[in-house]
């Protein structure tokens, strides 16, 4: 056992941070979709200045025109990344991490000599079909539905939950290709190009906002796909959908963990800063604000902890369902330590836009428990596939 | 004598009031616009001004209604419930604040209901005078705000709020004002001493139990017909469990905010003491109903679609009214026990010890 | 809605304040199990103190002897006994709040006659034979059987968890005499006088101290009782265990409740009293201890408040399964606040019989959330039998 | 070079650790009987000694067997897992101490495991000497104890353990002992600028995560095998989930755990940090998991004939050894963190930052 870097590793931070303190764009990303438009050319524009650098694709293999460098140099780019305080890839993530690594993969070289060039140069947004109206945490339940009609594909039903569909070029689609199929068979993986006639959106306001309207969910009315733009092969979408489940390997999410301990030391700094209750001492002799910050801290330590485990044990085998011990501690932290920070904010915690920007975060942590499998979901991954606990009775 | 039960004649009340909010402010009346709707509660203050709702507590030699603080807990509850602006609250207690400094016009025009009065919620609640920094929920339209802090309550015309200015608000169906209060001591005011502000703390607590029970009825009909992996998501124990601890806290909140209205009503030497404990369970069922129910809807219940997050955000809004929990946690420690030695040493006592 | 005592109520609790102060037991009551008799003496004479001064059996009707009280003046009752620093029941609780209450239900003209004035005036000792090893929270799953032999039962099977079993003189005891029977039906309710041949126990320790032998297994090997130690009809058992269900109408844990409340005003007390980590200021200004004491102090209020709403809906209905409310929140908070004593007093919560007296109780606490029905059965009760919500699939 | 996996080597030495305990000390030593029976751990004490474990981090120079200190957290977490008597992490501790203190003798007398040292908790761990009031922990037969303050590390022989008054223990497997220290600064001593009290602090981390762990085996075999209902209980979505919990906090802890070491070994920057936050993570996901286990068992995971309730009792040992959660908290929040101003200014560093 040993945490040491390598030269070539510490040459590499150096490089990685140099580059990113004297590029991460100085203005704010916009957040507000009524200037969706806005968003896509922010997000587009840092990945094409990425992407002329030379740290496009950073975990994509060279042979791809990805960066390819080691998981551990990857977790190290996070790592300054967030330091660094550059954007998150925001539209930009399903292309990056989901549908370019899925053709890369899966995909034949047309596919890939087509899609994969311009999503690492930022021309093209990518959005992601899985979720459904009413299947929720059970995918399997996936109900739209592709008939094969000559070479092509006509796509009736509905997706929910999409990020970004307004301003996407394409969208990684489930559905169903095999009538009568039930479960994870008979499940097809299509490159569905959002300008396709037939495809309606639904903006889906969130609870963040009065202008939050991140997801959409989208509709598909006779929509015609040509069969090439199937991924794989056509039935075997749910093996093309987990392809790439073990893409990064413990790293997709360190940016958001190093954020989040950057964020318990602003909230130790304020704690110290501001006054409490009765105006004379600082907040954190206040109440249990002081075992609170500590605990977080100690949360943001372990969590970091647990990620390089994680990319400790990729580096030897491919990753498991310990995966969901992260997603869920790590999930159920940030809650708590939102919470705390809208806590110690205050009165100030009411407006959504005061210059601690801590409220509007904090109503989207509402969402770590939910998206990407709920932390219900994640205890049952754990019970049933890490401890071997019977599966509950099916009816 | 111990009836916690809600009698024939107050359930009558809280049916009248329930009707008319069936009927007037609806869930869907936040059915989500592209751009931001504040509710438009106040529309119907003169309804609630007709129906009594404002007049309720006070004495009918007074111009009230008679009843007792107890049925306006039972109405502050009900308005948790269906997500009230919170102005309904302050304006229930403002009339009494009117009365008790005299002014019996202002009193009066505030319980027709022509007259709503923002919840001023103080920066600094520890303050024992009233000047200083607040924000106004829901101030548009009001002619009053409440300002409450350990000086007591009182009442400051919109004319006296300075520098008002309007700030994006956590809660989009609530607007959010920024002002200062210079008056010291404002005219129409009443002082800690005289007990009011058990009244103002229970009718908070009594709204923060209301949107604690509507959460969990919210979750309890979702889990019973939302279907996941075939069955009824009310079927897995970890909702069903979930939703026992939300109906568990709720339960606590309610009984605890009618105890200590009841032991306010019957001037037991822990009404204090009954008070800030109501306010603490009342507040912490809110919060933790109101993040569950998200949770229990999963990405349905993060939509702005849906009213769930309402019941956080007013969580976020009556916890500050008075005080928020870190600050009613401070008062709790320093409150008085119920049974002190002193009521132990008196043979007889009024209230139960 | 009101709450207010008349002025019987309150010369009611004048009276009993006044007896009790005068009356309680100056000694402390043994609690080492290696001096069982001890306890079993000490109990009896309480309860005979009780009995001459016309207070045994405050919850049974004057006609079987007892104080025949209203529930309120029941809660005044248990209020001022807790006040009064009164040692629990013990031995006594079984025959007092169990067989005693099941006997005036179902019993016959005899068997009242011969065991209530027992129960009432301090003879007899009762434990209780319902839980068996393997059965745990399945109380249907009862295995214990009696055959009908003439006028006799002959018992064979065991029971466990049973307090007090080595110094009671009778057992209220659940045993099925339907051979093949399941779940509910087929079971009787026997009283099983302790002395019978074929009767074996074993005392088994609790987590609490190395002589805490609270409970017992007792083993039946062709025990025979006459038939006519059955109470209510045969087979029907178990309507007859569940008649008393509701007899306290919640005031059954209002002793425990205030000797609760009155932990948090001491150990708050303790808090201002002691020195915390530097030596120097108090420990209720350390760290997280001032937060959950003052929780602690709302939780038990909480309890209060939901126990007089008990008792005043008791007034107008039998007891539902809202009883389970105030049981799950009542242990859960019980144990919050016996583990902020022992970390309130620090380094002497290592020394089980240090003067705080904090240690025991505190390790005691753990059976909160298990005995008389894990906190687990309470959530199903409550959300099957409160809310509506739907039974888990059975295989 | 990122590697938290253990090394086959390591394994090798996990193994007969192992095997060691399961044939010397398996949990039905606890078997309960009609009075108190202390541990007799420290018989096995030499048999540990002739395996190395308590020379195992001290270089073979020194007489040790050279690894490192992670291999001693290794040994840590299966005594932990076996509820070894505490005593076996003090001595592992106590001779890095006497090593530091040049007193050659005496470490290699602690090596061979003749000299039990017993942990010695303190009343005031803030205290920067070591004169003072301690608990020891199982110290009968114990030729030292191990004082640990704010000044740092030091052995008391028990020569000089003042007052010694037996006390019954919360865990009757342990004996405790009452003792008063009258030497500021004991010659056996090791600064705490010295950092040997993180090596202590991740042994104490390590014995705490092992109980854990242990208490999650368990649950969850007890939860495969028993029925209720017709069903394995841990077919129940709230064992299960509970067990899910139970596996997360130990995993927390020991990756906690054992990047403190790594970090410690490699001379980051921030070993404080991490050894503090491990201690904190490690004390919580044993009394949370310890009291899991117990509930998970019903009423016989509250009999002393099975040893759940044991993970209770040492996790209140183990978390005031150093300094209970209260104390490392106000540490926590004192400590520097891993990403300051400081180490980001610099182009290039020695561990992750």
């Amino acid at each position: 056992m040993q945490i040491e870097f390598t030269s070539e590793e510490m040459a590499f931070r150096a490089e990685a941070r140099c580059w990113l303190r004297a590029n991460v764009p100085a203005g704010e990303r916009p957040i507000h979709s009524d200037r969706a438009l806005d968003i896509r050319e922010f997000d587009l524009e840092w990945q094409r200045k990425q992407f002329e650098a030379g740290w496009a694709g950073i975990s994509w293999p060279s042979e791809y025109g990805g960066r390819g460098v080691s998981l551990i140099e990857q977790l190290i780019w996070h790592e300054e990344y967030a330091r660094a305080g550059a954007p998150r890839a925001g539209s930009c993530f399903v292309g990056l991490s989901h549908a370019g690594p899925t053709l890369i993969a899966r995909g034949t070289p047309e596919q890939q000599a087509f899609h994969l060039p311009r999503i690492l140069r930022g021309d093209t947004v990518w959005c992601q079909g899985f979720s459904e109206p009413g299947a929720g945490s059970d995918l399997a339940a996936l109900g739209t539905r592709a008939e094969i009609d000559g070479d092509e594909l006509v796509v009736n039903g509905a997706k929910i939950w999409t990020s970004y569909a307004a301003i996407a070029d394409y969208q990684e689609l489930l559905c169903r290709t095999e009538a009568g199929s039930r479960k994870h068979s008979g499940i097809s993986w299509v490159i569905c190009p959002m300008d396709t006639p037939g495809i309606e959106l639904r903006p889906i306001l969130t609870m963040v906002g009065p202008n939050d309207f991140h997801f959409c969910q989208v509709f598909y009315n006779d929509v015609r796909i040509p069969l090439a733009n199937v991924v794989g092969e056509v039935n075997d979408g749910w093996n093309v959908a987990n392809a790439t489940l073990g893409f990064e390997r413990g790293t997709g999410f360190v940016a958001d963990q190093i954020q989040n301990s950057e964020l318990v030391e602003r909230l130790i700094a304020m704690a110290r800063g501001r006054c409490g209750l009765d105006g004379l001492s600082p907040a954190i002799d206040d109440g249990d604000f002081a075992s609170r910050l500590a605990m977080s801290r100690a949360e943001m330590a372990g969590v970091r902890a647990m990620t390089y485990a994680t990319v400790s044990r990729a580096a030897n085998a491919n990753p498991g369902p310990e995966g969901s011990l992260v997603k869920l501690f790590f999930s159920e932290a940030s809650q708590r330590l939102r919470r705390l920070g809208v806590d110690l904010l205050g009165p100030e915690a009411l407006e959504l836009s005061s210059d601690a920007g801590l409220t509007t975060p904090y109503l989207r942590s509402y969402a770590a428990s939910i998206g990407g499998g709920t932390s219900d979901v994640q205890r049952n991954i754990i019970a049933e596939r890490v401890l071997g606990l019977p599966r509950a009775p099916r009816p | 004598m111990i009836d916690m039960e809600i009698s024939s004649e107050q359930r009558q009340i809280v049916d009248s009031v329930q009707n008319l909010l069936a009927d007037a402010l609806p869930y869907d009346r936040f059915v989500p616009r592209p751009t931001p709707v504040p509710n438009a509660d106040r529309a119907v203050f003169t309804q609630f001004g007709e129906l009594g709702v404002f007049g309720l507590g006070l004495a009918e030699a007074s111009g009230g209604v008679g009843y007792s603080l107890v049925e306006e807990v039972l109405v502050a509850r009900e308005c948790g419930r269906f997500l009230v602006s919170p102005a309904v609250v302050a304006t229930m207690i403002g009339v009494h604040v009117a009365h008790f400094a005299g002014d019996r016009s202002h009193a009066e025009a505030m319980m027709r209901g022509g007259t709503p009065v923002a919840p001023a919620l103080a920066f600094a609640p520890a303050a024992t005078h009233f000047a200083g920094k607040y924000h106004l929920a829901d101030a548009e339209g009001a002619e009053w705000a409440l300002l409450w802090s350990e000086g007591g309550l009182a009442l400051a015309h919109r004319d006296s709020w300075h520098g008002a200015q309007n700030m994006d608000s956590i809660d989009s169906t609530l607007t959010l004002t920024r002002v200062a209060v210079k008056d010291i001591m404002p005219p129409l005011r009443v002082p800690a001493a005289n007990g009011l502000w058990r009244r103002a703390q229970l009718l908070v607590s009594a709204y923060l139990t209301g949107l604690a029970e509507a959460a969990l009825d919210d979750s309890v009909g979702y889990a019973k017909v939302r279907e996941q992996f075939q069955q009824p998501i009310g079927a897995f124990q970890a909702v069903k469990h979930r939703c026992a601890d939300m109906l568990t806290r709720a339960s606590v909140a309610w009984n605890s905010t009618i105890f200590a209205a009841l032991t306010d009503q019957a001037e037991g030497p822990d009404a204090d003491f009954q008070a800030i404990a109501a306010k603490i369970l009342a507040s912490d069922a809110a919060f933790r109903n109101a993040a569950v129910n998200i949770q229990n809807h999963g990405a349905y219940g993060f939509t702005g679609e849906h009213h769930a997050h309402l019941f956080v955000k007013r969580a976020h809004f009556l916890d500050r009214f008075g005080g928020d929990a870190t600050y009613q946690k401070r008062r709790m420690l320093a409150a008085n026990a119920p049974s002190s030695d002193a009521e132990r040493s008196s043979p007889v006592d009024g209230l139960a010890g």
